[in-house]
């Protein structure tokens, strides 16, 4: 291949988007459109799952020592718990670090008010107890029960860690649940958008067969008439995948913010976090489609 | 050298367009074709030319052996020859210049080689100064010169142009087949399928006549109706 | 208009689709697409809705009466309780009833095993206060802290409605923030769609616009170029519109239960929930789409 | 009644393709309008129908006044007329049948008056046998018949034909234009534009010639080069 028909594949491609403007910005709109919203969906479900994450410290129980217990048995209390299925980190917290802790959870105000009705620290010398999985907290919850030595007035103490962890199994399946919808909606939208990009592609090559059909006629090869076509992809492909990144750099950073309101205020990642896996994936999207969809629905027409 | 034996051609719809054709036209011949419309003359050049497949007998065009020619070199089959379409066929988006140097550019030829030509075949139909226009900005038989320079311009072997003269005026038309015969003394073959009985009567050459997709003349020095 | 003309037309509408069938079909699998994805998510959504209420028992503190305390205060705490902002609905439980609520939460076998271990009702008598808005829980909390006669050993007390507050808040804020990201995607995604949906219509169109002016050529008046066309997009817009149909029953029946393994346990919303809904939206977009957006990319032609 | 008045026609590329026409056609005139290759004759019959405005001047076509007609009015002006177009302009996905029939469906014509009407055109340019084609299952002349057929469906009062021979053969030729001779007595208005020397020296007719978008001789009974 000669490097001036190099040159004239190149000027030909740029030359058949803007004479074919109509079909062109229809193909490089719809691809944008796709990967946009690809890309946003991919920006939401890493934000739910970093979120997600913020909501780990439901993995704990606070395991209270009866105050009759001595040091000796505490000590051992622990060793027993380190001991159990399931049970990734366990801390002692004394008396004082564990009212400290609780006090923590407070701002200063409430803390103001907290301290008044409780003048006098309640808390019993206590285990932290930090495990893995949640689905497998309530033979945990068993198992520390009938350690002795604890507070065995489990009145208070056993609905606690119960009802925490009650909820926690709930959010857990719920983001479990969430992460799969996402994936899963994330894969149709992939299909779907593949679907949408051949078939844009295969309408403009459609509508314009007939050049195709002539070049053939004037005893063109096969790869000649792709070329520019493969070209033109390529500029299809890189100005969609510019305009989708343009256009979810501004989503992402002024709009979405103010759409989302409240959740937002606990913090959108920021957006460098995503800056070179979307340049990437556009790129990939749009080169794919602009060549691959391009010389694919042509072959039919190279048959004349 | 172009050699039909037996050639017949039905088209899927079953229309028989030619029967049993047997024809052969040597090297550096000029050759008239005429018949009454839908006689099967286009068919003809479209089995040349390898647009449709002939459906029984053999078609032999320079080298290449139509009825088992594979289909990655019907692009150089097509190079032998230089065609003038019934309808033009030109690609409505390129300019009246980038019609006739893309066939240059389809065959490898240099941007000088094209620059050079070019402009040389548009001045040859009259067209100099309409270089720039689409086809669309054309009158027919602009359109009609554009598709014959298109043809002439990478000096083919065989020419085959269809109703070269259908829409421009009797001087033009004259001088269209002048020029083609000028072309034909270099040696090129030229076939040229036309109605214009003044034209053919005129030239003497030989006029193969078809009805109804059979020969039934075939004449040197022949008339339009001498059959 | 002539009746042999409605006919015609309606001849005519068909005849248009079967001869530019490959225009046709990918407009008609262009839109089934859009319709899909939006019906997809529309249900997601819903199905994490519905989801999202089961999760609204959250909004419940349980009050210790201390043991000390006598009816007469008891019953008068209740009526402070229910003069509370934020408080929807208060119920006594005595001692045993709320032995037996607590219990109800375990199964047969955990049930056993807790008993076992908590031989006597642990429980005093109880208030059980469901209130309405989670963000404003924490002064809640802490004015039912300052009622005089509930336990007052708040070490335990304390800690237990406040930790489920916490969740709770979390839960909450999680639950408006993933609302309010569903709502905006399907608003892009209609928004995306429309436009993928007009644009592969112009498409159509415009491979089309030889007929449309050589029609005016002849003498054709605008209304009667463009009927069949809109007789055309009708078609289409039906047509897809049951195509989406169809999908998106497969999808959610029997695709969706496995892709959710786990969550899906829970329960999906059966499909009837969504069924005459769907319908109505995938007709009026498919309508919508093929009659609106064919004429409308027509009105450029019509000016030959 | 046509009259041109001044008319001139410059297209947006600054090409000016008709300047001071003054011509004026009786009601039932038959009239040839002939000229080189790009002198604007196309030009003029789509100023007729207005495919293109007039850039200046005044043209008035039956009752109405070009210059200044709506747009809504547009089809009733192009009913008036019946136009075989030099290029065709064929319905490409609707049957020989379909593109004749199509022409009366529009101004509301019955499916029964359709029925009749159609199939005797056909036969008037000897297509019966085809009417279930589609156009590129036709030759060349085939296609330019079914335009003819279209153009004389509904029974215009103004003909226009561009080069309806250009690609039929001689016989052919003079039968189409005996044709448009005999419709002429039904005193309908005729006008062709045509390249063929020898029809319009036969015919002896009006002849108006156009050269470079100016009109050089007008005369009844001309012949083709009299000028
Ligand atoms: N693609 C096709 N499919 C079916 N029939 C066809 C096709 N092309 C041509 N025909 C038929 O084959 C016959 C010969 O056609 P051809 O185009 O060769 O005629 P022609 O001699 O060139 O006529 P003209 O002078 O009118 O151009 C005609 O009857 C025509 O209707
Ligand atoms: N759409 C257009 N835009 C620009 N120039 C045009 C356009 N159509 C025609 N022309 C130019 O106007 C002039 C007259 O064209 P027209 O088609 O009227 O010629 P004609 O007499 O019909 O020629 P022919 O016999 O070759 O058909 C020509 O020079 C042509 O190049
Ligand atoms: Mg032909
Ligand atoms: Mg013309």
């Amino acid at each position: 291949m000669r490097i001036s028909n190099i040159f004239y594949f190149i000027k030909q491609g740029f030359l058949g988007i803007i004479r074919n403007a109509v079909m062109s910005s229809a193909s490089i709109l719809i691809l944008a459109s796709s990967m946009l919203v690809l890309g946003t969906f991919w920006t939401v479900i890493a934000n739910i799952n970093s979120y997600m994450d913020s909501l780990d410290e439901l993995n704990v129980i606070l395991l209270y020592i009866a105050p009759e217990t001595d040091e000796a048995r505490t000590e051992q209390i622990g060793d027993e718990i380190r001991a159990m299925d399931n049970v990734t980190n366990v801390t002692f917290l004394s008396k004082e670090e564990a009212w400290e802790l609780e006090l923590q959870k407070y701002d200063e105000t409430q803390r103001a008010i907290f301290e008044q009705f409780v003048k006098l620290n309640p808390l019993p010398d206590t285990y932290k107890i930090e495990f893995a999985e949640i689905e497998k907290s309530t033979p945990l919850l068993f198992q520390l029960s009938s350690i002795e030595g604890i507070d065995l007035d489990l009145k208070e103490q056993g609905k606690n860690p119960k009802s925490v962890i009650d909820i926690a199994n709930k959010v857990e399946s719920f983001k479990n649940g969430i992460s799969m919808i996402c994936v899963w909606l994330l894969i149709i939208l992939l299909v779907v958008s593949f679907f949408v990009i051949m078939n844009t592609i295969r309408l403009t090559v459609f509508s314009r067969k007939q050049e195709i059909i002539i070049m053939r006629y004037v005893g063109a090869t096969s790869s000649f008439i792709v070329a520019p076509f493969v070209v033109e992809g390529i500029i299809i492909g890189v100005l969609s995948s510019a305009i989708a990144y343009g256009l979810q750099y501004y989503l992402y950073t002024y709009v979405m913010p103010d759409m989302l309101g409240n959740f937002a205020s606990t913090g959108l990642l920021p957006f460098s976090e995503f800056s070179r896996i979307l340049a990437i994936a556009f790129l990939t999207v749009g080169l794919f489609a602009g060549i691959v969809a391009s010389s694919m629905s042509m072959r039919k027409y190279l048959k004349a | 050298m172009i050699e039909f034996k037996n050639v017949s051609k039905t088209y899927p719809n079953g229309t028989v367009a030619l029967r049993n054709v047997n024809l052969s036209i040597a090297d550096g011949e000029f050759v008239f074709i005429v018949g009454h419309s839908g006689a099967g003359k286009t068919t003809l050049t479209k089995l040349l030319m390898r647009e449709e497949c002939i459906t029984s007998g053999s078609l032999r065009v320079n080298n290449y052996r139509l009825e088992k020619i594979r289909r990655s070199k019907v692009p150089y089959l097509r190079r032998e020859m230089g065609v003038v379409f019934q309808d033009f066929r030109l690609f409505d988006n390129m300019t009246v210049y980038e019609n006739v140097a893309f066939a240059m550019r389809v065959i490898g030829e240099s941007n000088r080689a094209i620059n050079k030509r070019v402009p040389y075949l548009l001045n040859l139909v009259n067209l100099a100064d309409k270089c720039d226009r689409f086809p669309h900005e054309l009158s027919g038989g602009e359109q009609q010169r554009v598709a014959f320079a298109r043809a002439l311009v990478n000096n083919p072997k065989i020419i085959i142009a269809d109703e070269p003269t259908g829409n421009v005026d009797p001087q033009m038309s004259l001088e269209i087949i002048d020029l083609l015969i000028r072309i034909n003394k270099l040696d090129k073959t030229v076939i040229v399928v036309t109605h214009e009985k003044s034209l053919v009567d005129y030239f003497k050459k030989r006029v193969v006549c078809i009805g109804d997709g059979c020969i039934v003349s075939d004449k040197i020095g022949g008339m339009y109706d001498a059959h």
